[in-house]
């Protein structure tokens, strides 16, 4: 069949469009941009109103479609996870260390080892990151503007996937903690004032 | 809180149960400020509420009974130690107005938003990890179709890339143009044709050289093309079975004659 | 969530079990059988029945149920296949040798490889002559009558768009290479400047 990308001047119908997105999300496990929808799909298609129409025809259903930060995806109904005991991929169990180290950089990304640190009152181990890193769940982020310019690390779009977040906004208890001052980086008292406004402003508040 | 020196043998059951609770639990705790975080629960308060004052003599007091037991302590443990004895008498005592450093208060209100931020960091982390999760609890497409990656690769050069691609051949140090120097050349056609007319009359070996004509013998650049192009002709003929080729040795004089029937 | 299997004794709802063979087929690494359906629900379903309005609720979709063997799969809808392909256009400079080779055939058509070759005083990689020949831009044109009646090599008319040319002789002289600045020195003393055209007549007067 010909490629309608030479044929076509003018997008197929919404439809259609809407059974492209179909076909081409439920062809990979991996979230999917709008920018990857769009080079896939023939010239001149909308996909973002494309997937609001889908999402919409799958409400309720067995599979969902998800947003996972910028990109798309479906997924199983989460009340039906009892039906894929098969598929259950058995992780390795987290240590605590590990679950805080990466609570606390979801939280208060981007952060800084000396920041997960203080929070923690204990170093935290290279092979902590290191396993967070691993499974794809943290990443380095802008080096800090500060003394040193230490590395920053936040949380990726696996992350978010594998926790069904649609963005880092959606993190349980986000705002109540941000409510009760919890994630200002507050300095101990008698230290200078270090520069805030390159803390975790940026990433959730747009 | 006060103990006697521990001693194996003297040890009561009690005090030996008291010492093994301590080991496991100093284990048991990451730092200084997780141990503080646990003896803040046991005021049954409010983190907000919590008494810094009565948390640092209770941290004293589990270092004290840790040293009388003979346990080795981390560092930090010590540190927070002279820090929060520090803390205390701070608290304790009324404000110097010379000292413009922190007060009591404000390290304490410190050490208590530190407190809770922690506590805070523990509650998301679980209810982060009581969500559901990929692949445990939802699942993305079991059967994933390949997306067939077709790369076409499309050259281009414009005419100016052509027009300076053959001025740089011709613009070339060694450049020698092209079918020119005709006069000074033997072609091997040129040779070839001399030599079918002549082959016909050589029944024995003879030198190739002597093929040459009279006028390209004299100027050595002429008789080299000549040389070169009357040998190359010979290998013609050879290939096509005319003549016969052979040298006695190395750089000696090349030999050809026609070949005869009854050879082929 | 307790397993519906052990507590419920009434076959769940019909949209229950069609969104539970959604959520199963969807996550499956292989297609399943009415059996195997049945063996990961709840005691009771109707596989069969729900199947059927799964498959209906998806028919015209971009995925549809599709019957394999004995088995069961979602797959995309034939008619969307070619979503399935992601062409990458790659654009890359023709090689310098390439660039060469194409200007000597252009100039000096019909010309052999042993031309080429003494002309840009290196050999010519088979290779290079091949990638020119793919690309439309050269053919080979008639056997030259010397010995070993060698092949020539001719420009095609495809070059002659690409480049803009109604003929070969078009391309700019000597004299014009120069006048542009392209042929900053001079030939060696006592060579005579060639006309280019010299050598094309033959291929363009036919």
């Amino acid at each position: 069949m010909a490629d309608p990308r030479d044929s076509l001047f003018e997008a197929p119908p919404m439809a259609d469009q809407e059974r492209m997105i179909e076909a081409i999300l439920f062809a990979t496990a991996d979230p999917m941009t709008l920018a990857q929808l769009a080079g896939r799909m023939p010239h001149g298609c909308d996909p973002a109103t494309a997937l609001a129409y889908v999402r919409k025809r799958y409400e309720g259903r067995g599979v969902t479609l998800m947003r996972i930060g910028e990109a798309w995806a479906f997924r199983t109904a989460p009340d039906l996870g009892y039906l894929m005991q098969h598929e259950v991929v058995e992780t390795r169990k987290l240590s605590r260390a590990a679950i805080e180290t990466l609570a606390i950089i979801a939280y208060h990304q981007p952060a800084t080892r000396a920041e997960i640190e203080e929070i923690r009152g204990v170093s935290v181990s290279r092979g902590t990151l290191d396993q967070l890193i691993e499974l794809d769940w943290i990443r380095l982020g802008r080096r800090r503007m500060s003394p040193g310019r230490p590395v920053t690390f936040i949380v990726t779009s696996h992350f978010l996937d594998h926790f069904g977040l649609e963005t880092a906004r959606d993190l349980p208890g986000l705002k109540e903690l941000r409510a009760a001052g919890l994630l200002e980086n507050r300095p101990p008292p008698g230290t200078e004032e270090p520069d805030a406004d390159d803390s975790q402003d940026d990433l959730f508040e747009e | 809180m006060a103990q006697e020196p521990f001693d194996l043998g003297e040890a009561s059951v009690a005090e030996r149960v008291a010492a093994e609770a301590l080991i496991v639990d100093v284990g048991a705790f990451e730092g200084p400020l997780d141990l503080l975080l646990t003896l803040s629960r046991t005021q049954k308060v409010d983190l907000r509420q919590v008494s810094i004052l009565a948390l640092a003599r209770q941290y004293l007091a589990f270092v004290e009974q840790a040293r009388s037991l003979r346990l080795e302590l981390a560092a930090d443990y010590l540190v927070m130690a002279a820090w929060l004895a520090f803390l205390k008498s701070r608290l304790l005592l009324p404000p110097d107005p010379t000292d413009d450093g922190p007060s009591g208060e404000e390290l304490a209100a410190h050490l208590a938003f530190q407190l809770e931020r922690l506590e805070a960091m523990r509650t998301v982390a679980a209810r982060l990890m009581g969500r559901d999760q990929l692949r445990r609890d939802f699942f993305p497409r079991g059967i994933t179709e390949d997306v067939a990656r077709v790369r076409r690769v499309t050259y281009t050069a414009s005419l100016l890339d052509l027009m300076q691609g053959y001025a740089r051949i011709r613009t070339r140090d060694d450049f020698r143009p092209f079918v020119m120097d005709r006069e000074n050349l033997m072609t091997m056609e040129e040779a070839l044709d001399r030599l079918r007319e002549m082959i016909g009359f050589a029944g024995d070996w003879t030198d190739i050289a002597s093929y040459l004509p009279m006028d390209w013998q004299e100027d050595p650049v002429r008789r080299r093309t000549a040389t070169a192009a009357t040998f190359a002709a010979s290998l013609e003929l050879a290939k096509e079975g005319r003549i016969d080729i052979r040298q006695g040795d190395t750089f000696a004089p090349i030999h050809i004659r026609k070949r005869t029937p009854r050879d082929g």
